[in-house]
């Protein structure tokens, strides 16, 4: 897998097309993010499986966004897996990226990390390495939902009661990219709780990953209570589908979120 | 254009968590937790999300300090270090070195607190060395 | 869009167990002061029949 | 620690007393969590209602200052049960009868009495932490920022020894270190009475090894703590005083007494990366670097030597601590002249046993646990396996001593202090990085709502908080967080600085003050 997005990379390198390549260097025995800017650079580049397929995966998009805003000029590859896609077209349908100036670079997740994430499409339109899995459904959702709704409630409060309010799962979001945020608003949300305001801060949150977000899971992963936040955005991205037939990353870019123009009343 | 990300041990608490600074132009712009690090595994604290932000403070010191007319001035490195080192060599000739004190810290890196114990007793020749451990 | 998000907000309630009908729109014009107060006695029949909520209860 | 903290999340009781880990050491909080997942007890013992206790089995709240007198009592439900480990008492430890027939003395109602927490909840506690396969004990400075810190730390070693809950994969007796580094400030020798790892500075043989190796005369007279440097000062023995990145003008007892001693001194300098308090009073302020802006190491709490690396350059004219002290020490007549953090690490390693097979090529990855002591040692996860540092462990037979100070007529309330989660010690940082500050800009007071309606005060009323050593006024929050007759507040904010309150009656042994208790009284602010 490394070796050909390697040679990808290289050839985009040399070419000129980019000005640099955002992926994943293993340095000082670490794995971390790293911007590529010359073909010699390549031979640490890895995908982000360490001990397992996907373990180790950053919010490459993020990065690519904010240095784009300082540099929006520049054409800049970035290294892309279903969910990244899909945060690609996210970000420019909401005019956070410039689609002209990226370059994705896919791979296909294998089916063990597709399982793992439930993911519905566990690979880019295009990529150069990997091989298609199968789609996987929502089964945490469906586990919640199993529960009465006291108990749900239990679950959640039980949950969210472990928040340490590190604001992680929006520091780390591709998608979250709003100047001034919601959570941080003491009118809202009361600031210098722990935890924070059960389970509002949370909903909250919920609410505006709603045409958002892409399933990337990157929040449940930086997450230092364990918090199953994924799982309550992917009922979040149902509810959307259901209501709007949306679901952010999977179409059309030009297409808005049904949140972000007037559109079609919903159906409930 | 000059980005980097640097590995780096966050400074806040005894936890020690892993982090890579984004540094764009010279600036430290912001902060990734590390995924491989054992201690944080991919996550972090409110205080380590932020840790960039303190550093470009406009509060921060950059310039020696000397008190003159009992007010603080900025002074040249040189003029600095001549008069703290002078001093300080004033005051061991004069009241020996158990007369002089030094506070270590917490804060600083392992080297920086070896030389400073090694300079308090090599040096100037006594024990008075202590740091926050206690607070 | 206040309806669509009004619509999400319902099922997200649901999903973390808190009763939807605990979440009402109605709109009312600064003129319809008997459809205002019906509303809001209905609503508040409405809640009055859940009882109270288990997240008071709970916090 | 004894143990690591990745180990915590395998334990399967967990005994938390006197931190806040949620707030202060959050990544630590994450493995507690954990184990409380896989069905592991929590059990916290802390006068607050912190926001660990909303996921404990169990949570008692010991009068401040009543953690021996609460200790004492568990193990004497072990010892009258019979659920203690003889067989590690008999193989492993030393003192064992005296500690028995103190112990005997603290039956769970006496103890009721004395702490505030019921007989029952007391018996509970014991049986879970004996009779768990892999217990743990965390603590911070709940337990150590008392007059009787040190007999505290004592009481949670005799109980891990009787139990034998050290040693082994997730148990053990972990002090969680509040500061980044202060683990290895320690390592370093910052200390009056040690070299680096812990070399006595009055043994011959050590002096010897350090003198040579320094080429330099050394004193064997062990040195001064801070409250001794602090009261020389005011009496004139000590003249003057170099600070390098801390701020006793707000993180020591009795700032108004730390003033005098600092204003006492002929010369003092300090070397910081902000114009703190106590660089506001020095006669030379040396800009240092940050950690963002030189290279070295951190020793964390679980005694992990991990690298801080360089990823830009000092500030304005800043320098790197370390290259100002060589300079300084250059000046001085005593030439420094490493040229890389690199190099004075591997001087380290050389005099330094516990450091000895510490280098930069190997601190890559997950970096290294001390004891390392050579080239070839994976370092070391957890300690006292098979032995403990002195041998034999030895059970300390302790009494339960009350708090320096208690509440009388003139000041009625309890008042302890510590740290939110948003900020660090005395602000110094935080306070300086906006997302943190707008979290929380301000000092608050917590109050129970039974005291607060007593006294009329209501969220956000500035009261004013008077001790014997001075007063200041801050604004008020009533929570159930603290029960009544107890006030708490975070020590962090200079304009409300809480160390104006509390009582510089330190450890004897430890000289930690006591921080965490005081008497205070509360009035309504005009």
């Amino acid at each position: 897998m490394n070796e050909k997005v390697k040679a990808k990379v290289k050839e985009l390198l040399a070419s000129g097309r980019i000005k640099g390549f955002w992926g994943l260097r293993t340095m000082q025995g670490n794995i971390g993010p790293f911007l590529f800017s010359s073909p010699d650079d390549l031979d640490e580049l890895v995908v982000g499986d360490r001990e397992r397929p996907g373990d180790t995966r950053y919010p490459l998009n993020k990065l690519l966004v904010n240095l784009a805003r300082c540099y929006p000029e520049e054409v800049f590859g970035v290294l892309v897996r279903g969910c990244d896609e899909r945060g690609l077209k996210t970000l420019y349908s909401w005019n956070q990226l410039n689609p002209e100036k990226v370059v994705p670079v896919g791979i296909a997740c294998p089916q063990e990390l597709a399982e793992a994430c439930e993911c519905l499409k566990p690979f880019p339109d295009e990529f150069v390495a990997g091989e298609k899995a199968e789609g996987s459904e929502f089964v945490s959702v469906a586990n919640v939902e199993s529960l009465s709704l006291e108990s749900r409630l239990e679950h959640w409060l039980d949950q969210f009661a472990k928040c340490i309010k590190c604001y992680g799962c929006r520091d780390i979001c591709p998608v979250c990219f709003c100047k001034e945020c919601t959570l941080e608003k003491d009118d809202f949300i009361h600031t210098g709780d722990l935890p924070p305001e059960n389970p509002i801060f949370h909903l909250t949150r919920a609410v505006h990953m709603a045409g958002r977000c892409i399933d990337c899971g990157l929040c449940n992963e930086a997450c230092p209570a364990d918090i199953p936040l994924r799982t309550l955005y992917k009922k979040v991205a149902d509810i959307i589908d259901e209501e709007f037939h949306y679901r952010p990353g999977y179409g059309d870019p030009k297409e808005k979120s049904p949140l972000n123009i007037l559109g079609e009343a919903p159906k409930h | 254009m000059d980005y980097r990300t640097v590995l780096t041990t966050c400074a806040y608490c005894g936890c020690g968590c892993g982090l890579y600074l984004e540094v764009l132009d010279g600036r430290v712009v912001n902060t990734i937790p590390c995924k491989t690090t054992p201690v944080n595994e991919g996550k972090l604290c409110v205080k380590g999300w932020n840790i960039h932000e303190f550093i470009h403070s406009p509060n921060r010191l950059t310039r020696p300090l000397i008190r003159k007319n009992g007010a603080l001035t900025e002074a040249s490195w040189e003029e600095a270090l001549d008069y703290t080192a002078g001093r300080l060599w004033e005051i061991k000739e004069k009241h020996g070195s158990d007369s002089l004190a030094f506070l270590a810290s917490a804060k600083v890196t392992n080297e920086e607190n070896y030389l400073i114990q090694k300079f308090a007793r090599a040096a100037v020749g006594t024990n008075n060395v202590d740091h926050c451990a206690r607070l | 869009m206040t309806t669509k998000r009004i619509a999400v907000m319902k099922q997200l309630l649901a999903f973390t167990g808190i009763e939807q009908d605990r979440l009402q729109l109605e709109w009312v014009s600064a003129a319809e002061g008997p459809k205002f107060a019906q509303a809001i006695t209905e609503f508040t029949n409405l809640i009055k029949a859940l009882g109270p909520s288990r997240l008071k209860v709970a916090a | 620690m004894t143990n690591s903290i990745a180990e915590l999340e395998n334990a399967d009781c967990i005994l938390v007393i006197g931190s806040n880990t949620t707030s202060s050491h959050p990544l630590v909080a994450t493995r507690i969590f954990r184990a409380k997942e896989k069905g592991a007890r929590l059990v916290i013992a802390d006068p607050r209602k912190i926001q660990l206790a909303l996921k404990a089995d169990l949570h008692v709240r010991q009068n401040l200052g009543t953690d021996v007198a609460l200790l004492n009592g568990i193990m004497q439900v072990i010892l009258a049960n019979g659920w203690h480990n003889q067989a590690f008492v008999d193989e492993r430890t030393e003192g064992f009868d005296a500690f028995r027939k103190v112990t005997e003395d603290y039956p769970p109602e006496r103890v009721a009495e004395i702490t505030g927490v019921k007989a029952d909840d007391i018996r509970t506690m014991a049986e879970w932490y004996a009779k768990a396969q892999a217990a743990s004990i965390v603590y911070c400075m709940g337990i150590t920022q008392h007059t009787t810190g040190v007999d505290n730390v004592k009481a949670l070693a005799n109980l891990a020894m009787l139990t034998g809950q050290i040693g082994r994969e997730a148990t053990g007796v972990n002090p969680l270190r509040g500061q980044n580094n202060v683990q290895g400030a320690c390592d370093m020798g910052a200390l009056p009475n040690v070299y680096t790892g812990y070399q006595a500075v009055n043994i011959p043989d050590i002096q010897n090894k350090f003198q040579a190796a320094w080429n330099a005369k050394l004193s064997d007279k062990i040195g001064l703590t801070i409250p001794g440097i602090l009261s020389g000062l005011v009496e004139g023995s000590v003249k003057a005083l170099y600070v390098v990145g801390e701020n006793p003008m707000m993180s020591d007892p009795d700032v108004n007494h730390v003033e005098k001693a600092l204003r006492s001194a002929e010369f003092l300098v300090v070397q910081d990366i902000f114009l703190t308090p106590t660089a506001e009073l020095a006669h030379v302020v040396l800009p240092g670097a940050s950690f963002a802006e030189k290279d070295g190491t951190f020793s964390n709490t679980e005694r992990r030597v991990q690298r801080v690396r360089k990823a830009i350059e000092p500030v304005g004219d800043a320098r790197a601590d370390w290259e100002i002290m060589q300079e300084v020490s250059t000046r001085f007549g005593y030439p420094m002249n490493f040229r890389s953090p690199a190099e004075i690490m591997d001087e380290i390693a050389r005099l330094t046993p516990s450091y000895g097979g510490i280098t930069y090529d190997r601190l890559d990855g997950e970096g290294l646990c001390w004891p390392c002591p050579n080239k070839d040692h994976p370092g070391t996860k957890f300690l006292h396996s098979g032995r403990f540092t002195r041998g034999l462990g030895l059970f300390h037979a302790i009494e339960y001593k009350p708090p320096a100070e208690t509440i009388d007529e003139e000041y009625p309330l309890w008042l302890t202090t510590g740290r939110v989660h948003v900020h660090y010690h005395t602000g110094t940082m935080t306070r300086n990085s906006p997302s943190l500050h707008a979290e929380m800009p301000e000092g608050y007071l917590e109050v129970n709502p039974e005291d607060a309606r007593r006294l009329g005060v209501r969220r956000g009323d500035e009261v004013r908080v008077v001790s014997r050593r001075g007063h200041i006024v801050v604004k008020a929050m009533p929570t159930d967080r603290v029960e009544p007759g107890v006030l708490f507040m975070p020590f962090h904010f200079v304009e409300s600085c809480a160390n104006i309150l509390t009582n510089p009656a330190h450890d004897p042994i430890a000289k930690i003050p006591e921080y965490k208790v005081c008497a205070v009284r509360l009035e309504k602010a005009a």
